[in-house]
């Protein structure tokens, strides 16, 4: 194994937002968080709930990744699977920790927009639309936000043209302001950097991968954003942890999220491997 | 409540219980159990104005605003995710204007039914404060907890004229029997006023019974026999959901006369239904089946 | 949630979560289910205070109260139908004052408890308006539907500390496979901070998979494998309910000295249920299990 | 088959409140009406929906009634048990056509109360309770009531002590008054006569068993009540449907519902039988 690609490191980088023992969600439509579930709970974090997207399967194991969120593939070997409404119960009484969100515009304060581009009711884009991710956006505990966008400069913006998920404030208030208690967006992973949240929700580098400028980001990005004291490179992903990424989504679904430009990075392994 | 012992009726009769302008309910969801064999009928039928709630669809979806039958659409989701991208013939109305938008969100349309069942003027939700999702919606009104002060929204029950729901399993009573995920499909026909539902098999009650009854037949209107009545999409434990014939569909309806050419081949045929699995043909329908021989079988059905 | 792999503990570990004026949920209904080992375990171990929360119930809630267990008293009914008629000591207890009887209704626990499930500080609900239930419940309010303008009682959440279930058979996650009716079980389960449950066995994940998981483990804090833990109420499919010790037991509980008897004899045994089994003896619990050997067996139980 | 008892007419009779294509159920404890389903479902009312107490299973055809109502035996030959949330949402949303109630006191309007009989506080008799009768009395369509407890005196009264579930009208006001869709109470079965219910929601004398004269049942009932124009005897049970007590009600739990002395009342049959 003489190196990786800019995929793999992405999904790897996904999964370590996720800490050990949380019960985690992540959406259909989203291999990148799908598969980094599973490599998350193949690795540093054995004992998390994985509910399995639109399956709403319980950790299941399965063989391989297919192109689709509910074929039935996805729930072998767990012992139960949720109902839908069991789930969307779990998330808004606030009993799920973690939840994957993308979007098509994402702002400062992680608002995300999946619902359509341009005015609402002539859109210059009709995106697919929320699934269930509004309402329970407002009320599970952590969100990691990820695009494989970031760099088209149209994705990460100052402000959504609609709000369909919701980040740390919108123009109706803050989440304490709104009553809601989900913490909001802890982090948003992009193909060009790291970000976390500061004290006022706003959107600021935290880590950045070695192939990426400070200046190619803020190019990217529609408005200015603090850069974090501790900036730091995005760490390595081990061989392991590389190998799952590739046991898991031997069907390459993941690729599926990003431009051919991104899937052109490549990575060596920088320290011998320890084996 | 539908009592008669027997429900058993051909696709056409079926379908002729939905009318213009009803709100329909579709089951299923993404690639998994679309009611393909319905909204295909509803399409010779040159059904109109129709407005289809549900949550995350597809190609169900696409299918009947690319054939001019959809005048509302309320789901959560119309799209092939990110394996075949954007729903073409959805997002060619919502931008054009001929189809309203009013995307929902799962948890709003599972309280309105909820509201449904329990035959509730309203109930509240949360999660709607602070997005643009009342925009799509003023029919919503606010609410404020008379315990803790708390503003809410309140949504008003969905009661869906119609669910057309497609099942593996059923019996001549209406019983279904659903794999997980059943999605809204019990929520749908606890909150309709009529479920229409085709399965690839009727089986006697006994035998139905075993595998265990998902939805009653209570619920149900009208049932229909249709082998492969969900194809392109799934209809787990039967078939594998028909990736290369989504791929060939999402290709045919980038553009009105594509989607045109494929409605002409793929829908509006004389022999409905029997031409349509003939027309697909015998191996590739049998290769849809053979999901459980092996993982690399399975796996092999979405290279 | 509860997300270990072990839930396994023995009965005082797991009896000894709850504690003094706990809101305790009790699973099942009349005589099928009831966490009685739980509830034997409970008095051995003095709790006190207990508010107590469910739908139709008998002997559980009546030995509870027997053993001076209760305050509080939240369920729809307790009784032991027209068979073995009033719940003694529940009625002696709420004559004389000795508890608090806030009788509920099944739609409103229900109510109350899909608030809970759906975490929101209220829910309306039709049919209390005009009957006297609301003289028992002066925490309920009113509500105003904003599209309608009728007037809804609304009800609070209800968050039992604990729900006390016992299922034929469970794995060492905590998953519980039971039979229908599940009576409220799933919702106290979605409902509660944590479920105390004991079954009947204790088998591998995959074989409890086979047959169905219907309450997940993750809402389950500590499991326990108690053998009848349910006698004498029913565990199908596992055994039936034993009607003569039920009917001794209406009998005993009668007076305050033969209730006293009852207790003495048969739950402060000094070594618990082992003891409580060996007490009733190998061939009258067998003839429980031999319900299904054919009709007249099955109904010979009950003359 | 020469003659049959009180209680098999009385079961018989409430079986006739039911018409085919009902969807009808029973509440726990109450195994006069639980036979009288089973009888109607297997003479009458073949294509009625049986739900069967507190099994929540559909049609089943259990091959005895046990002295429970949760008892297992109650659900063989049904395919089809509901959720008890699903039961309970067809009763409040209007889709049960009948439920049997009785009560431990029913007054003129039909309200009943389960709950207890004096002061609410130190009641004389603390009843079982309600179980799920009382928010679904205000929406099922149609009301049977039934007591074999009549001739007590104490238990058809002017006023309820507490109103458990709900009859036509209680101090609050009507049904029209408080907007509930449920009919209300449509037939009053008592061991001493079969009532009705008047365009005022007043309980009427409708039908007479032979052995019991109104002056008895006056004597028993706490108000006055009118007598309807067509007052006539109790339509006698034929062979048939005495014979279906017998078979579904073996083990004669449905006697435990009557004082000894109505299970004394004999009846022959009157014609000579058609076989």
């Amino acid at each position: 194994m003489s190196g990786y690609t800019f995929d793999e490191w992405f999904v790897v980088r996904l999964a370590h937002t996720i800490t050990d023992r949380e019960v985690v969600f992540h959406g259909f439509a989203s291999p990148c968080a799908q598969v980094a579930m599973h490599v998350a709970k193949r690795s540093h974090a054995p004992d998390m709930m994985l509910i399995e997207g639109a399956m709403y399967a319980i950790n299941p194991t399965p063989a391989f990744i297919p192109p689709t969120s509910n074929d039935n593939s996805l729930k072998q070997g767990a012992a139960y699977s949720m109902r839908f409404e069991e789930f969307f119960d779990a998330a808004i009484r606030g009993d799920v920790d973690r939840m994957f969100v993308s979007g098509g515009q994402i702002d400062v304060y992680g608002n995300t927009n999946v619902t359509a581009v341009g005015p609402l009711e002539r859109p210059k884009v009709k995106l697919g639309g929320g699934g269930g991710g509004c309402n329970i956006s407002a009320t599970i505990r952590q969100l990691t936000l990820w695009t494989t966008r970031h760099r088209s400069g149209r994705t990460v913006v100052a402000e959504c043209d609609f709000i369909t998920d919701l980040g740390h404030r919108t123009p109706a208030g803050t989440r304490a302001e709104l009553g809601y208690t989900g913490g909001g967006p802890q982090w948003l992973v992009s193909e060009l950097g790291v970000f976390d949240y500061d004290a006022d929700g706003r959107m600021r580098l935290r880590e950045t991968w070695p192939d990426v400028s400070i200046e190619q980001v803020r190019a990217a990005t529609g408005f200015e954003f603090a850069i974090a004291g501790d900036v730091h490179s995005v760490a390595a992903p081990t061989e392991a942890e590389v190998a799952l990424v590739r046991a898991i989504d031997s069907l390459e679904v993941r690729r599926g999220e990003f431009d051919s430009r991104e899937l052109e990075r490549e990575f060596e392994f920088t320290t011998t491997p320890a084996r | 409540m539908y009592l008669d012992p027997d429900k058993r009726v051909d696709l056409a009769t079926a379908a002729s219980h939905v009318r213009d302008a009803s709100l329909v309910a579709l089951g299923g969801a993404l690639t998994s159990r679309l009611p393909m064999a319905l909204v295909r009928e509803l399409i010779r039928q040159g059904r109109r104005d129709l407005h289809v709630v549900g949550s995350a669809h597809g190609m169900d979806v696409d299918l009947l605003v690319a054939a001019g039958a959809v005048a509302v659409c309320e789901e959560s989701y119309v799209g092939f995710e990110q394996d075949l991208g954007l729903a073409p013939a959805y997002r060619r109305a919502a931008e054009g204007g001929t189809i309203t938008v009013k995307e929902s969100c799962c948890v709003t349309i599972l309280t309105q039914l909820r509201a449904a069942e329990m035959g509730l003027p309203f109930l509240p939700v949360r999660g709607i404060k602070g997005t643009d999702m009342r925009r799509l919606h003023p029919e919503y009104a606010e609410i404020t907890c008379p315990f803790t002060g708390e503003l809410l929204v309140a949504v008003p029950p969905l009661i869906p004229d119609f669910a057309l729901i497609h099942a593996p399993l059923g019996d001549q009573f209406g019983n279904l029997f659903l794999e997980q995920p059943y999605v809204l499909d019990e929520r749908f026909a606890g909150a309709s006023r009529s479920v229409i539902a085709t399965v690839d098999q009727i089986v006697p009650t006994d035998t139905l019974a075993e595998r265990g009854v998902t939805i009653p037949g209570y619920f149900v209107q009208a049932v229909v026999e249709v082998p492969f009545g969900a194809h392109p999409a799934s209809s787990y434990p039967n078939y594998a959901y028909d990736r290369q014939h989504m791929s060939r569909y999402v290709t045919a309806a980038s553009t009105p006369d594509s989607a045109e050419a494929y409605l002409a081949e793929w829908v509006h045929l004389p022999g409905g239904e029997d031409d349509y699995r003939a027309k697909l043909g015998p191996e590739p329908l049998a290769r849809l089946t053979s999901w459980s021989q092996s993982v690399d079988q399975w796996k092999g059905l979405f290279v």
